[in-house]
């Protein structure tokens, strides 16, 4: 078994020195660093095996169309799903969500409906059912959060009435860390005829994620938060409900015949996939897949959540510092603001010691009014982090403290 | 400790110039950063073309603060025509990370570092684009 | 100035045996291969300057942010676009153009207008047109071929009237090699007020392409046919145009403020790439640009179109051989027929000489059945490709003739 | 010469077996494959149970053309039941590469090497797909 000193070796990064300190980087939350045996991946797969896929006669055609496929199969596995056939390889969790959004919202949501959503959402899983609801004219409801970012469960169940067309929200939450009962609330949706739409894109990194378990009718995440490349992502979705909606873009691949003024569809997935994929990008995010198989989903889970529970209670141990959401069973991140001091400050000097986190509204830009502030800081962790990271944040912490609060 | 927290930057930062309500204001004008949060009101009072006295309320980073505080240093006093060749100024400086030729730029210099952090330039400039918008209402009006 | 036999050095997959016999990668139009110069460019960035961009107050933040942001400039430079804020950084062609028939189609072409295309399309190029011609009550007209499989301009002209609202056409046709006179092309649009989408894809790669002279008001082509990577493409629009549209997909970076029930947006280019972008699949194309300037893209042209026409006149020779459009003036490709023989078993055949051709319908059904063929064989060429590949190819396709042609 | 156009597979392509209308069909069935272009046509000519004779017209590559040529010898003269048996040990045949335990699939053998070539599969599946739906044609009668 891997040791976590001997998988900090595999990211190259990590050798980076900022401002002449050693990299801390504490912002996997945005986008992980990828270790080389993804970029290997990437690059063996271009040296040897590259061409177009789908089509190609020829050796290579057929060596990077096999890859390709083998990839669908390796990420549907690495999330259990029921199906390979629902797997679509995106651009990442936004394109997923918003092709859910055009091609099932505007179909099959009627004026009068509701769409259920959290006020935890990403901008991600929140602006496309805007446009839907005012595209259709259904109305958009928002289930209600407790005091410590939790869901309220007696009040969301009264949201879930026979009006309710779809339900969407976050398996983990960016900036709370909340992680919310998946299975229970899909259950829930499920009883009133509702579909779901579960966003996982801070899930899948760093948790088992089970589809056949979880029963969702699409889940949605991207390649770069889990170790794998940029321009990747997927969107898994039953494959009844596929098989019903519209084509999302259109163009080459997508198509069984074409003629001038009309055309006809491929099966699934491939009638999602338009035009040339991200070919190389579906082969490391596998990559990517395999390597964190490797280590254990469940050992990459109890790690995250080891250092969420450590970074929790350190921080909130300082002075003038508030620490967001729940304390216990968190996604592997602490978001924090400290008193009088603007966030993008202490990021800012916070780099100076090598830390890199991440100062804003996260895309959530709801929840930060709800939050009651204008930005956050937050620091997220993954399987290159350790406790010692702690010790220096919680330490540079102190020094931005010293600088920038007011005597 | 990054170079662009400054001591001149922090000392702007924690002994803010001219922070504060003014009364008998001629017009005063909010700049937002909806990205950050920063949220800077400058006042202003004019006698014709000159800027008699200004000051600025609000909240947001170090360096929007900062550069409000220097900003009400720098033009206090000065005329329409002077105001806008500082804007200017202003915005070449942030752009080429260095001064005008010839020009002295006094505690403004402190902030040269800025044009290599993408991020960080809005905040920066937040105070000089509303003051821009301020002259361009004071000689609408 | 580097002998095209080093250049043939700097792609690595060219040293895989296919077959036992050398590789001769004859499918570049399809996708091309990848220099070490984009490979090294992508891990690179991936292992020393990565994370996400637009946000992070971090170094690896501004060091990527930056990176990405000169990757817009280089890449708008190397199309000589009038400014690089009309660059929108897409997955490929295909998304760009149903970028631009949502955002740009859906809101401003109205009942009983007519848009314009030619039936040499890729079905990219002609599928999101049925659909926003379908959806908005819009005409589809065909601007009409010679026999040679060039525009017929007398025809064509007749068909511009007040009521086209937009004409899209391929710049050149990846079938036939046509090249289109886009400048009197865009002249004559632009004169009856219609606007002009270009379909870039098989140009940008092989001739110089010059955006402020052609004045197109889109302009769209794909990273993995320039030497670039996968995952990647733009599109150029006029920042008026763009402006005036609704944006694309929604979620994070291209909204300004946002609040649970309504949005506004960000500025462009930024309105248009919602989520995550390809990040480094962007430096990496940017590097491919680079790759490309440095060789010269008159003299990439040059070569180009000094391989087609020998192909052309090589492959004429050849006895019950068609080979298709123009036969001066044409893209760097040959595509042709043998009669009584599938083009599938052609290149099937071909492989096993380790020729890499395609075979089949190109995405271009409509064109085929213009052609009365159901598929054709194409040879595409590109830097790598030399005078001795077609012959290779040329001895190889006797040996297919004396394999399978009936006696 | 890959290997998949051996001398078999080129044998059936050049002097097709069963290749041509069948006056008195039962019934016939057309299959196509548009993204390759392939159309064949299976002509059948039933007698109760038993396919007493079938033949084949159209146009494909030489996977397809000997592929529908190998068909019409294994199935002529068998029954329903026996096609459909036939139908299975294909399917299996095409995506594992090999033959089902204890079968001797004769000439068919030739087209082991499809397995690796996803995209020539849908050639040589054609008339077989076809054949099962002409099956479930014919008993729908
Ligand atoms: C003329 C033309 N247009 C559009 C496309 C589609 O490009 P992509 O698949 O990269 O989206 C292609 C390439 O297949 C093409 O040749
Ligand atoms: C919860 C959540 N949803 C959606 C997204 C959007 O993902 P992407 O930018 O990869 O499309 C993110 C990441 O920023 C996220 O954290």
């Amino acid at each position: 078994m891997k040791s976590w000193e001997e998988i900090r070796q595999d990211f190259p990064i990590l050798n980076v020195k900022i401002n002449g300190k050693p990299l801390i980087y504490l912002d996997s939350a945005a986008s992980s660093q990828k270790p080389v045996q993804v970029l290997q991946s990437y690059c063996g797969f271009c040296e040897q095996r590259y061409a177009n896929v789908h089509r190609g006669i020829h050796t290579l055609g057929e060596s990077a169309t096999s890859d390709y496929e083998a990839a669908r199969e390796t990420v549907a596995k690495f999330v259990h799903a029921p199906t390979k056939d629902g797997l679509i390889f995106t651009r990442g969790t936004t394109e997923s969500i918003n092709l859910v959004a055009r091609s099932y919202g505007h179909k099959f949501i009627k004026h009068g409906q509701a769409i259920v959503l959290t006020p935890m959402e990403h901008h991600a899983n929140l602006i496309p059912w805007q446009l839907v609801a005012k595209a259709v004219g259904a109305e958009l409801r928002f289930w209600p959060m407790q005091e410590d970012g939790t869901l309220d469960f007696e009040k969301g169940r009264k949201l879930l009435d026979n009006s309710v067309a779809m339900l969407c929200f976050t398996h983990i939450s960016n900036v709370l860390g909340t992680v919310n009962p998946v299975r229970e609330m899909i259950e829930l949706a499920h009883q009133v005829g509702a579909k779901v739409l579960v966003d996982g894109a801070q899930a899948v990194p760093h948790m088992p994620v089970d589809l056949t378990e979880l029963d969702a009718d699409f889940y949605a995440f991207s390649g770069h938060k889990m170790l794998g490349p940029t321009g990747i992502g997927v969107l898994w979705g039953r494959p009844e409900v596929l098989n019903d909606m519209d084509p999302f873009l259109t163009g080459g691949e997508m198509i069984r015949e074409v003629w001038l003024d009309h055309a006809t569809w491929n099966e699934i997935p491939y009638k999602f996939e338009a035009g040339t994929p991200a070919i190389a990008e579906a082969v490391s995010m596998a990559a990517a897949a395999r390597y964190l198989t490797e280590i254990g989903m469940e050992r990459v889970h109890e790690h995250g959540r080891g250092l969420a529970k450590q970074a929790y209670a350190r921080l909130s141990e300082i002075e003038d510092l508030t620490v967001y959401g729940p304390s216990e069973e968190r996604g592997a991140l602490a978001t924090f603001n400290i008193e009088g001091i603007h966030p993008h400050d202490i990021a800012a000097i916070l780099d100076g010691d090598g830390v890199a986190i991440r100062a804003g509204h996260h895309c959530a830009q709801p929840l930060m009014r709800w939050l009651g502030v204008a930005a956050t800081a937050r620091a997220s962790f993954y399987i290159y982090n350790s406790e010692s990271d702690i010790d220096v944040l919680v330490e540079a912490i102190r020094t931005t403290k010293k600088v920038l609060q007011h005597a | 400790m990054p170079e662009l927290y400054s001591e001149i930057l922090l000392d702007h930062y924690h002994l803010p110039r001219n922070k504060g309500e003014l009364p008998g204001e001629t017009l005063s004008v909010e700049g937002a950063n909806p990205l950050c949060g920063d949220e800077i009101t400058l006042h202003l009072k004019f006698e014709g073309d000159v800027l008699l006295n200004v000051t600025f309320t609000g909240k947001g980073c170090a360096i929007s603060l900062a550069s409000s505080s220097m900003l009400t240093e720098i033009l206090m006093g000065k005329t329409i025509t002077e105001i806008q060749e500082w804007i200017e100024r202003f915005k070449e400086f942030i752009r080429e990370g260095k001064a005008p030729d010839g020009v002295d730029l006094g505690d403004l210099a402190a902030l040269a570092g800025i044009a290599k952090l993408p991020v960080r330039v809005k905040c920066a400039t937040l105070p000089w684009s509303t003051m821009k918008e301020a002259i361009s209402r004071y000689k609408g009006t």
